[in-house]
């Protein structure tokens, strides 16, 4: 019926240049995200792109308390895959696991989080952001653009990375005036009113940050209601975003490229497995932070409208 | 006084070898019980002798697990109690069917509101519930009262009233008298009585021989589940009733025995032998009833 | 110590006036009734925000924190008279999002009027409060347990469809479809008082309240809905289609869900298919506060709407008020477990002074 | 019969002058009691007149909210029941006070468990429950029962036995013969008359007059919340004491008033006749107790 | 039809076998126990997994599926048996994460022995657990709205505190402090059983089970614990201590909190501020789907056991299947239910059975 050929379309949507030839390999991908979020969405699309072209079976599981994490990498280990792609938000939680992984003699290659201890749980290489290093980038951008009082919004309370990102805004931004408010990403009406209601409570603030794609729609609704001047950026994409940045309501958006980090961490075991080959031999790949806006974005735009950026 | 139905005339509620097991619990088997217009059947029997279950099934709140029921000739097999209901079957529980939680007046015309278009007539029917308590010697201090707050009796005769006003064919009462002053106990016996007098069949339990002979045409005894006898009234004397029911030779053979012992077993033996005595078990007199 | 046979003069024979009755003031009757407790502790939490939130006092912050409080209020409606009626839906949060999904994806994919689309998924809403209803009455399963089942189906349903539908976790945009101005106008229109700005979720909201308060105390289903909730067995003995009722107050809360999936989809014109998760829970904390027991029979509509906005305007005026945001939810808490405590102190004065 | 103990000795129970609001529902004012060991106090009255919330106040389940209420002389204020059970008064509630989930025994034994060691002892206690439900005349199928699935009156009579078993002072008992037959409730009137003479103060709510006269040594009659008398058994007959309960004038009144109409009425007329004759309203022989 | 008055042969008295009890097999005895339609359930989700999953047929699978139930187990003990007492606790799960907050950021902070933050941890969860119970009994609020106060209010705790002392998110790494190895050994070290790996948590979950199953059937408490629960009206009337027993039960919560608390401390060696929410919950439906009622007063500690295990199952089972991950809450709820479903079919058949 009509899902099976949804489900075609989709494969063919894949970025499969072709097929190798080589033997099916298992690849365990363990993150710590959320189901439902887009980001992740399209960290698994980039994934699952690399596994249809190397002829990889790809075995995705997330969960994003780093114990069941955890438990899912152990998982992994007991159903003997041949590659585990990890990302590590919680090192002290993760690396004993990782390690056992690697002395059961799968290789790992970390992602998206963990930069600064991949070394350590034996990775064979990491592929992503630095999450400060993002928010620098942002934060800076933003002092550039002029703001005087930023705004940053989490979306979900707690989390090491979002909490990572907004602190580098901070430090990015430099001396201006910071806020930071916490919000319910799971209820879009409570996200547009909790926005609202901080820009009625502090008339000051002229520039939101927010730290997901559909936060920055929510967060461009509610400058629209309240009449307020701030103008709006966001961390990573999605396909509603290259059109507000077109059309101005968008100031610009950080990509970590997503799709590559998922991509590469499947196509880099593929290649230590059949070439022995490591890429950033051991060091750190940044994927981003990679900056959209106006003048970037006719470019983007049409793989984004495909939801792969 | 007993306005015996003619045989022939299809009986409002039969009962042919009707028994209910609750898991492996036997509580009632092989049971006949007919139930005619202007007729007052009692059940009697001891504690866990089955009279509420049988009661139940006639209501429709247990189905039976064998045996045949039939309602004005129709073989029924009610799955609720509502379709009892709508047979016009009006049922006083033991255990009362009161929600504790709501007021007096919406616990009385539960499952019966009385409606002004799509809205209750709440007016009427405080004022209705208000009267028919009155009318059975309880007097309110306000309708509005969550029933769980009336007292045990109180309680029993809003469970009373409330059958009583609606029963249409068949009136079950469980041991209506149970919790029951004197003058209440009276009145719902005028109400049986009235019942009868309108046409109703009626199914009266009671522990009581003093309420049951005077009002019943029919006598259904039960022993651990099963029938032992089921008599009209001109097959038996008031004393031969109360002596099945109570098992009076085992009570007497009890009373001789503390006798034998001093102290307060010989108290005891006394209040006993007067009890065998009010049962008319000792008694060579027949007193007939009106 | 002992009198004498003589009786003494019984009570007077029952009057307008009862002896056994002490005189009770019009206010502490008043503050008997099941949600003023809620009321005394949502004006406390008002005066609380309004003297240390300068920009809370602000007509719009008002219009802000009702609007919050109406997206959970309207649901907390029907969660409210199911839980008097006895029942829980954890699927109430989800199921919102799944008619969302549902309107937006079934309306795109055959490129139908948005209406189509709103009328599919109430008929897919009703759907799955019918199913929750039958599963909860037919096998006896706590509903509990039962709309957890299906809370987590569709939560899966929610992401697994619209991925293979869409090919990405959120629906595609709306606004420019056919039908979808006449929809926005009914179900996220606003409109403007002086010079606030009203969500039309309000007036919705006060409707429903308005129905279903009327529904509860006046009507014979009301009567029925305090009985199943009250003791189900004693209501079945007395003839209540248990069953039926049940099975309509999930239907009821499939119904609400509907619409304020609608709500969602022509407010933000896309639907996460994430979304929703977790607001069953505040649903069910709106009646809670608002009185409803949760073992069932007793509650009231008001009182989930009072909870609701309780719940609101905590949250709302902690921002308001600029305090901590790291302290968010300490406050939350504190506040909630002070007008609790407020309300249940209110109720028993109450019960003492009477 | 009546072991009289000298008003010297300090009463196990003393109320005085003791009344309880709930809300605004005045349900007991100005009520003096007194219990003291060996003795038997009946109290007596209508549905609602206050009963129960009497003897809830003696029993420590709700705090008298007028007048003071005296234990073996003291004055206490009992916050909860258990500090009346610690003064050795045991109570069967009118509601029975059982937890219809839990088994039979574990109901039985519930707040006084037998124990060896850290572990309770089953054995004794299954047992126990058995043969004391037996000594009633109830013979239950599996003492691991859920209470919840027994009949009436074989509840109540767990609640009797319980009560006996643990009584050490005082026993209430309130209407424990309601639900039980006749056999049954021959054997509470026993074990009532046993409690007396082991010098344990009685205090016990009936609305038969049959059971409250031969055990009773005092009577406290309630009417609307208030004491309308309090009477040694030597200042009172049977037949006064029943034409008090039951309000005699009254029921007689109604009775005429019918049988001047015709049909049922008439009948219902007769039956009530008899019920006033059997209270002894119109009979002039006062016939004593034993 | 009548019959004359001469009695029919009344039934034989009472004898080894009576008659009013029909014959029931050992087999439907066996059912018709709390626990088993759980287990049934649980039996044939392995059965189903052992099929699909080939990796879940290695010793190492059921292991893994072995450490997390415990994990969700262990708490499910406690919470078992306080809605056998008829209570919720909703701050059971983030209680966990606040226990280990506080003994790592204890022993950090003063530079102390781990084994003293340790134990300062567990007299403040047995605090917050006396707290919970103590404005339960005696407020009278329903323990569903008091343990949704201290849930967020905790929450927010966790969060602010952790941000003030730490000034990150989550604590400091505490593996190279004194104390922790033995720690470690007690609170989450691993054995080898031939080459299986097993987590010690594996046998402290055993240990609670027997533990709290043997209170709960063998022991004075444990009659008062289902009393409290079954009618706390009736108990209180016969002298049963509620109150303390009540306090006692969210004590307990609060003393497996503490003790899941010290095994994600000494498991991760750090602790995230933001875990364990939402985990209040799959203890409940642990304890729910192994039997204890809602409403209290009937259930029992090895059901939920088997609830946790049905929970820890399917949830890896899924994973091990290689199911989508996208269908992956779809598959848990419909698993669930079905367990749920069969539950109650074999419960039914072995009430007609016997
Ligand atoms: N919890 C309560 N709240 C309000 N009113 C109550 C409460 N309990 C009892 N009452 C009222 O107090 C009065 C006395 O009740 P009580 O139970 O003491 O009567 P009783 O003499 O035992 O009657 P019965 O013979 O029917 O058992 C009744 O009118 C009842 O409505
Ligand atoms: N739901 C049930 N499950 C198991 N056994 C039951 C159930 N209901 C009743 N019984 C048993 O069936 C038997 C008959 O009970 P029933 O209530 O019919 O007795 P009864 O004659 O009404 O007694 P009473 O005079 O005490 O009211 C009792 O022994 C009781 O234990
Ligand atoms: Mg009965
Ligand atoms: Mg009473």
């Amino acid at each position: 019926s009509s899902s099976g050929g949804k489900e075609a379309e989709e494969n063919a949507e894949g970025l499969s240049g072709g097929k190798a030839g080589t033997p099916t390999m298992t690849v365990a991908m363990v993150t710590h995200a959320a189901p439902g979020d887009t980001f992740w969405d399209i960290i698994k699309k980039g994934a699952q792109s690399a596994a249809s072209k190397d002829n990889v079976d790809l075995k995705y599981s997330a969960d994003p308390s780093s114990a069941n994490q955890a438990t899912l990498i152990q998982s992994a280990i007991d159903s003997k895959v041949d590659g585990i792609a990890v990302t590590l938000p919680d090192p002290p939680a993760l690396v004993p696991v990782v390690k056992k992984a690697i002395a059961a003699g799968i290789p790992v290659i970390a992602f998206n989080a963990g930069i600064t201890s991949f070394e350590d749980s034996g990775a064979l290489a990491y592929f992503g952001s630095d999450e400060s290093v993002a928010g620098e980038t942002a934060g800076a951008r933003a002092a550039q653009d002029g703001a005087k009082h930023v705004l940053c919004v989490v979306q979900e309370q707690g989390q090491v990375q979002l909490e990572a990102r907004c602190d580098g805004v901070q430090k990015g931004f430099g001396g201006g005036q910071y806020d930071k408010i916490y919000v319910n990403g799971r209820d879009m009406p409570s996200v547009q009113t909790t926005i609202a209601t901080k820009l009625q409570q502090d008339k000051t603030i002229d520039m939101i940050v927010t730290l997901g794609a559909p936060f920055a729609l929510a967060s461009i609704q509610a400058v629209k209601d309240t009449g307020s001047q701030a103008k709006v950026a966001t961390f990573d994409f999605n396909p509603q975003i290259p059109e507000q940045i077109k059309s101005g309501a968008l100031q610009w958006a950080i990509d970590q490229q997503p799709f590559l980090q998922g991509y590469s961490a499947v196509d880099g075991l593929w290649l230590y497995k059949n070439n022995g080959n490591v890429l950033g031999g051991g060091k750190a790949t940044l994927t981003g932070p990679y900056l959209v806006d106006k003048n970037n974005v006719d470019f983007v735009a049409k793989f984004a409208a495909a939801g792969n950026r | 006084m007993t306005a015996v139905v003619p045989e022939t005339a299809t009986p409002l509620v039969r009962l042919t070898d009707a028994g209910k097991n609750y898991g492996n619990i036997i509580a009632l088997r092989g049971v006949t019980l007919e139930v005619s217009g202007g007729e007052v059947t009692c059940v009697l029997g001891d504690n866990g002798a089955g009279k509420s279950t049988l009661i139940k099934i006639i209501a429709g709140l247990h189905e039976h697990t064998s045996g045949s029921y039939e309602v004005e000739g129709e073989a029924v097999h009610f799955s609720s109690p509502r379709e009892a209901l709508d047979h016009g079957i009006a049922t006083v529980y033991q255990d009362l069917a009161v929600v504790p939680l709501m007021p007096v007046w919406r616990n009385f015309f539960l499952g019966n509101e009385v409606r002004k278009g799509l809205r209750m007539d709440i007016g009427f029917m405080r004022e209705t519930t208000k009267k028919e308590l009155l009318d059975m010697g309880i007097d309110l201090r306000d309708v509005d009262q969550p029933i769980g707050t009336l007292s045990g009796g109180e309680r029993q005769c809003v469970a009373i009233s409330r059958a009583v006003y609606f029963g249409a064919k068949v009136l079950i009462l469980d041991e209506p008298t149970a919790a029951l002053g004197v003058k209440q106990s009276g009145v719902v016996l005028r109400y049986i009585l009235q019942a009868r007098e309108r046409g109703l069949g009626v199914i009266f339990i009671t522990h009581n021989p003093h309420h049951a002979y005077p009002v019943g045409d029919r006598f259904l005894l039960l022993k651990r589940g099963q029938s032992i006898g089921y008599y009209r009234k001109s097959e038996i004397s008031r004393d031969e009733l109360t002596a099945l029911m109570a098992g009076g030779a085992e009570l007497e053979e009890l009373s001789h025995e503390l006798e034998s012992a001093g102290g307060a077993s010989a108290d005891a033996a006394k209040i006993l032998g007067e009890e065998v005595h009010d049962l008319g078990i000792d008694r060579v007199s027949t007193k007939e009833a009106p | 110590m002992s009198s004498t046979l003589e009786t003494r003069p019984g009570p007077p024979p029952p009057a307008a006036s009862d002896e056994r009755v002490a005189r009770q003031s019009p206010l502490s009757r008043l503050l008997a009734r099941p949600e003023v407790g809620a009321l005394v502790g949502a004006i406390l939490i008002y005066i609380v925000f309004f003297i240390v939130a300068p920009p809370f006092r602000q007509p719009e912050s008002l219009s802000s924190v009702l609007y919050v409080s109406s997206t959970f209020g309207i649901m907390a409606v029907a969660v409210a008279l199911l839980m008097i009626g006895g029942e829980f839906d954890l699927s109430a949060g989800v199921a919102v999002t799944s008619s969302a999904l549902f309107a937006s994806m079934f309306a795109y994919q055959f490129t139908l009027n948005l209406w189509v689309g709103v009328a599919a998924a109430l008929v897919f809403a009703l759907l799955v409060g019918f199913i929750n209803g039958y599963l909860v009455v037919k096998t006896g399963i706590p509903s509990f347990l039962v709309t957890l089942g299906t809370f987590f189906m569709l939560r899966g349903l929610n992401l697994a469809l619209t991925k293979a539908v869409t090919g990405n976790v959120a629906t595609n945009d709306v606004s420019n479809m056919d039908g979808f101005d006449s929809a926005q106008k009914v179900f996220a229109s606003s409109f403007t008082i002086g010079n606030v700005s009203i969500r039309i979720t309000l007036l919705w909201w006060i409707l429903f309240v308005a129905i279903g308060t009327w529904l509860l105390l006046r009507t014979r289903l009301g009567n029925w809905i305090f009985a199943v909730g009250g003791s189900a067995p004693s209501s079945r003995a007395v003839g209540v289609p248990v069953n039926k009722v049940k099975i309509g107050l999930f239907m009821g809360v499939g119904f609400l869900a509907w619409f304020m999936g609608m709500h969602n989809l022509f407010a933000f014109n896309t639907v996460q298919s994430g979304g929703g998760l977790g607001n069953e829970f505040i649903y069910i904390v709106a009646a809670v506060v608002g009185g409803c027991l949760l073992t069932g029979g007793y509650g009231s509509v008001i009182g989930a709407a009072i909870g609701a906005f309780i719940f609101g305007m905590t949250n709302l005026g902690i921002v308001y008020a600029g305090w901590d945001p790291d302290w968010f939810y300490f406050f939350l808490g504190a506040l909630l477990l002070g007008a609790i405590l407020l309300n249940s102190f209110v109720r028993k004065r109450a019960e003492a002074m009477r």
